[in-house]
Order: structure tokens, then C-alpha cells, then sequence
């Protein structure tokens, strides 16, 4: 044996022992446990500890267990495989998780994306009174009071919460899609331009039904 | 999904969105008076829930005054030798409303997706089970942290009823000014005067709301023929005229407005 | 391929769903899952359902994972491996986060509002089985059992302890803000769900394509 087989022995042998670790931490843990918390108590690189929950995640996979580990709201938890959710929801009774309306996804978009907003500029985007819509959002703690406005009025801004991420699967704010990517197309430009038209195509007096090209 | 089956709005931005994009009609087409009506449903509700919000509201004003100049200018007479400047204004006004709902509908669309990935994620059940009885001696205190007041979230959360999926039964409060009643007003009072300039016709107003009302229910009256609109001057006063056609049955008209 | 073969393969496909389901159950659970219950859910013998679990603890103890799956109070539950108790010891001491999670703060402030109550009106209220969070708060000290229902069950009613009001600051549950003026009937959460909804109005004298029906 030479040292430098002990060496990488022992190696692999520690590196099991963190994975371990890893494992028994995010069993007990009550919320999803930052890469940070771990690379803390395991006295090792954050970029490693990432490398080993990737790994954990991909065994578990591969071995087709009925748990998955995941990235979720700045950490890592273990959750069940979603292919068995009858299973689980007859085993907790009966889920009531909610579900949120269109109303509530519309105001939490615009809160996500445009956090810290007032409640008036949540109501200028959607055009309808959010009161009712945002006391909801902030009683299911997908939204809180994140600060105060400088303006005159002092107004209460808004932002999304860590139960927010959870809520909807994702590690961080920075994972929401690009808003970029959801700007209508041409055609709704277009179709809106044309509702909207300045200048009438049709005549006034023979107002009959709407020829479309 | 109840929503397909009774198609409902959520406020003005919503209804007109839907109204252009899935109905594919145009300002012409559409009844304003609705749209300003969501508009002034709004409006009443925040000043019921005392949460009057100038900025808002002026927005909101802005937008059904846009939508009635639009149409307005479909409407009356006159419109090809339009001012310039007047024009440009107009312009403007059309592009300010096209970008609000332009963003209105990119949210819209990103709720969808927010929906989808809720959906994905409520298929998976984390684990928040905690430590074992073997670990009592050093565990935290979970209620470090936890206020009054998330106590009292957590109540109101756990308290309320869960909303069950109906079909629409939620009627908001009947609104002072409507444009079907101002339909009804002008029905009333327009016989008896004949002709009687705009301006006359809503000295006793005193809301600016009231006047955008009363001047849609007379755009209103005179696509159904029941009254003439002569404006002699640019910028001048509206005459209007009472001169229903042979084939305007004015109590239809009244039914008409009030059904939208 | 015989139809024994074919048979062979969709059992072993069966008993490995079986597997992953008793997995995921026993993920998510607060309390020891009796093996009778699991039997239950997955309609299939107890003495299988023993053997499965058997050998899931089996291949966790061979593929040397952080966690184990023991026998406990006449069933299974997910605990640390013993050799990680330092790990696990650092992380609890350290973990600034720690909280109740969302379902349990809800089923502590059920209790401080509705004391006292017992197990199944709070089952009512939340919809699922409450039993695993009652006994981690009982176990904590948040809550204890404060008397017996008069009714035929006499079954055992919950109070918040001395404890609890110390720690949020309080000198008796009297002084909890009050929560009726939030609480909006059935008819009202539909509404606040959805925000206000107006239905639409086209003209039909002049709006040609749209048909009304």
C-alpha cells in the first residue's frame, strides 16, 4: 500500500462520512437547510458540500427511492417522489394544500417580479382593488411587509417570502423565469393595436359585423 | 373548471384584455359603458374600504377617458379633419393604454406559469418532521422567533373557510352611477327638452365621474338611433337632439342599457 | 417471453412501487407509521408490507446512508444514524431558524384561540390528522393536556401551558389580539379569493362575431 492509497482511501472515506452527515442533517431539519449551514458545520468548502447534495440527489434518483433530495428556498430538503402523491395524500387524509386563484398568482407575479412594490402600484398594473388579494397573499405568508416607501405617503411595499419560493418549487427569486420571456408577442400587439385603432376601418353608418383579415 | 363555463372579469384591464384578444372585437364594438362601469365599481369599492388612492384613481379615470375619447372619435362626426395636436394627444393616450395592458397581460401570462409550477410542486410533500425524542436535550426553541402576531396569522389562516369552487354567486354592491341609469335619466328628460346643449345637460352634475357617465349614455343613445349629436364648432359645445327613428322603440333602448 | 415471465416482471415492478410508496409515507410522517396502516393504504398483507420495510432498512444499512429506518413503537420511522449525533447536535445548537413549520404554528394557534380543545375538533378545523404535531408541541411544552371532555368519549382536551405565554410575552391568553374581525364567512373567501370579477357585457346590436348564448 502506498500513502498516497491511503490517502485517497481515507479521502473517500470522509467525503462518505459528510454525504452521511448531510443526510442525517436534512432529515431532521424543519425547513430547507442553506449549503452554507452545512458547509459551516461540516468545516468544508460550500462549492464541495454542493457538489455532494447534487450527488446525494442523483443517487436517490438513480436508485429510484420514494424521496427525493431538492433544491428549494436557498437549501436543500428532502420531499417525497411525485409520482406517489395518491399514496401520500391518502395517508394525510386529505391534502388541503390550497390553491391559489388567478387573482392571487396575478398579484403574487407582479409582487415577484416587481418587489418591493406598494399596494398602489400592484393596483395601477391590475387595473382592480388588490386589498382584499394581497391581506390573502400575506395571510398564507407567501407575501410580507418588506419596507416602506420614501415618498411622502410612506406607503407599505411588499415582497415574496421563503414560503413563496417553497410554495412554488423554487431555490431563489433569481430561478422566476425571465419576465422578458412572457412580454406578449406581435400578434397581441397587434390584435390590441387594432381594438384600440385610432382611425375607424368601417364605416360608422354601416356598422355591420367585423370583417377580420 | 367553473371559470370556462361562466367566463368572469377580473376589473376593467381584464375585461377589456379579453374583450380584444378572445372576442376579437374592437373599441367600436365594444360596450363602454361596461368597461367604465368596472372602472367605476372599482373606484366606489376603494372609496367604500376607505382606501382612496388619488394616484390610482386618476390612472384609472385616465384610462376610461382614454377609451371614450377612442371611441368618441369612432362615433361622431367630423373625425376626418381632426386637429393635429388633438390627434397627436390621442395618439399618446392610445399608446399609454396599450402599454398598461400590455403588462397586464405578461402578468397574466406569468400566472399561468406561477400556477403551473405550484401545481408541480404540490405533487412532492417535504419533510418537516423535525428531530427525534433523542435529541430533546438540544433542541432549539421552535418559538424563538415566532410574534404575537404570526400567532395570530397562523389563527386566521387555520380559521378561515376554505373557499369552495363554485360558480360565480359573488354580486358586488350596486354602484350609485350607471351608465344604464343615466340611460334611464336621459330617456326621461331628453323628450321633454328637445334639443339641450351637453354642457346644460350636466350643469347639475358635480363628479366628473357623473359627466363621463352621462356622456357615454348618450354615445349609447345615438348608436341606437335615438338621438342626433351635432357638435358646429371644434372643441364647442355638444348639441344634443332628441330624434328617435321610426324603427327605435325606447323602451327597448332602456332593456338594452340595462343588460349591456 | 411466458407469461410467467411477463407476470414476474409486473410483480417486481408492483412490490418496488409498494417500496417507494412506504418511503415516502414514512418521509412525511410525525409519528411511527404502524405497519397495520401502511398494510392499510397499499391494500396489501401486513406481513409483506413487515417484509418491505425490513428490507428498505436493509438496503439503507448496507448502501451506508445517513439515515435508518427502525421499528419503533410498533412501527417505522426515519431516524439519524448513531454515529452522526455530533453532526446532528451542531446542527439543532446552530440552526437559527428553527420554527414551527406553518402547519404546526397553525395548529398552536388553533389551540391558544379555541382552548380548550380536543384532538378531533382540531382535526375539523385543519383537515388532516393533528397527532404528530399535538405531540411534538405537547413534547415541547407549548401545550398539555388541560382537562377531559364531559361527553361519552371523554376524550382529552388541549390548553396552551405557562410556557407558552412566556415566550411570546403574554400574561394570559386574554391578551392574544383578537381575530373574529378577520375572519370573513365562506360566502366572502371566494370573493376575496378571486378579487372582484365583473362579467362581461358585449353589445350584441353591434358586436357581429360574438354570439351570445
Amino acid at each position: 500500500m502506498t500513502d498516497e492509497f491511503i490517502d485517497e482511501t481515507e479521502r473517500a472515506a470522509r467525503v462518505s462520512e459528510y454525504k452521511r452527515a448531510i443526510e442525517a442533517i436534512a432529515l431532521v431539519s424543519h425547513d430547507p437547510v442553506p449549503h452554507e449551514l452545512l458547509a459551516q458545520l461540516l468545516e468544508q468548502p460550500t462549492a464541495l458540500v454542493e457538489q455532494w447534495c447534487d450527488e446525494l440527489a442523483g443517487v436517490y434518483r438513480q436508485e429510484n427511492h420514494g424521496f427525493r433530495l431538492v433544491r428549494v428556498a436557498g437549501g436543500i430538503r428532502y420531499q417525497t417522489a411525485d409520482d406517489l402523491t395518491p399514496y401520500v395524500e391518502r395517508f394525510l387524509l386529505h391534502d388541503q394544500r390550497a390553491r391559489l386563484s388567478g387573482a392571487a398568482l396575478e398579484t403574487l407575479a407582479i409582487v415577484a417580479y416587481k418587489q418591493p412594490i406598494s399596494r398602489a402600484q400592484v393596483a395601477a398594473i391590475r387595473g382592480v382593488d388588490p386589498d382584499g388579494v394581497l391581506r390573502t397573499l400575506q395571510a398564507r405568508g407567501y407575501i410580507d411587509e418588506v419596507g416602506r416607501d420614501d415618498g411622502p405617503g410612506q406607503a407599505i411595499l411588499f415582497g415574496t417570502t421563503d414560503s413563496f419560493l417553497e410554495k412554488l418549487g423554487l431555490e431563489s427569486v433569481d430561478d422566476l423565469p425571465a419576465i422578458a420571456e412572457f412580454i406578449p408577442g406581435p400578434d397581441v400587439v397587434e390584435a390590441l393595436e387594432h381594438g384600440l385603432r385610432v382611425t375607424p376601418e368601417i364605416d360608422v353608418t354601416t356598422a355591420g359585423p367585423h370583417q377580420d383579415d | 373548471m367553473v371559470d370556462v363555463a361562466t367566463p368572469v372579469y377580473e376589473g376593467p384591464f381584464d375585461l377589456l384584455l379579453q374583450l380584444i384578444l378572445k372576442e376579437q372585437v374592437d373599441i367600436y364594438e365594444v360596450n363602454l359603458s361596461t368597461i367604465v362601469d368596472a372602472y367605476l365599481i372599482e373606484i366606489e369599492r376603494m372609496q367604500s374600504e376607505k382606501n382612496l388612492d388619488l394616484d390610482v384613481i386618476t390612472g384609472f379615470l385616465l384610462i376610461a377617458a382614454t377609451l371614450v375619447d377612442l371611441k368618441a372619435r369612432r362615433l361622431l362626426p367630423n373625425q376626418s379633419d381632426m386637429d393635429l395636436d388633438e390627434e397627436l394627444a390621442l395618439w399618446e393616450e392610445r399608446d399609454l393604454l396599450l402599454a398598461r395592458l400590455l403588462e397586464a397581460k405578461t402578468f397574466k401570462d406569468v400566472a399561468g406559469v406561477f400556477s403551473q409550477l405550484a401545481e408541480d410542486a404540490d405533487l412532492s410533500f417535504p419533510r418537516a418532521v423535525g428531530a427525534d425524542e433523542r435529541f430533546a436535550d438540544v433542541m432549539p426553541d421552535l418559538l424563538e422567533g415566532t410574534s404575537v402576531k404570526s400567532l395570530q396569522r397562523a389563527a386566521i389562516r387555520a380559521l378561515t373557510p376554505r373557499p369552495v369552487p363554485v360558480v360565480d354567486l359573488f354580486h358586488v354592491n350596486p354602484i350609485k352611477i350607471t351608465v344604464a341609469d343615466a340611460v334611464a335619466e336621459l330617456l326621461d328628460e331628453l323628450p321633454r327638452a328637445g334639443r339641450i346643449s351637453f354642457r346644460r345637460l350636466t350643469a347639475d352634475l358635480g363628479d366628473r365621474i357623473e359627466v363621463i357617465v352621462r356622456f357615454l349614455a348618450l354615445l349609447e343613445l345615438f348608436k341606437q338611433g335615438a338621438i342626433d349629436l351635432e357638435q358646429p364648432e371644434r372643441f364647442g359645445d355638444i348639441e344634443v337632439v332628441w330624434s328617435p327613428g321610426d324603427d327605435v322603440d325606447t323602451d327597448s333602448i332602456l332593456i338594452d342599457a340595462y343588460d349591456g
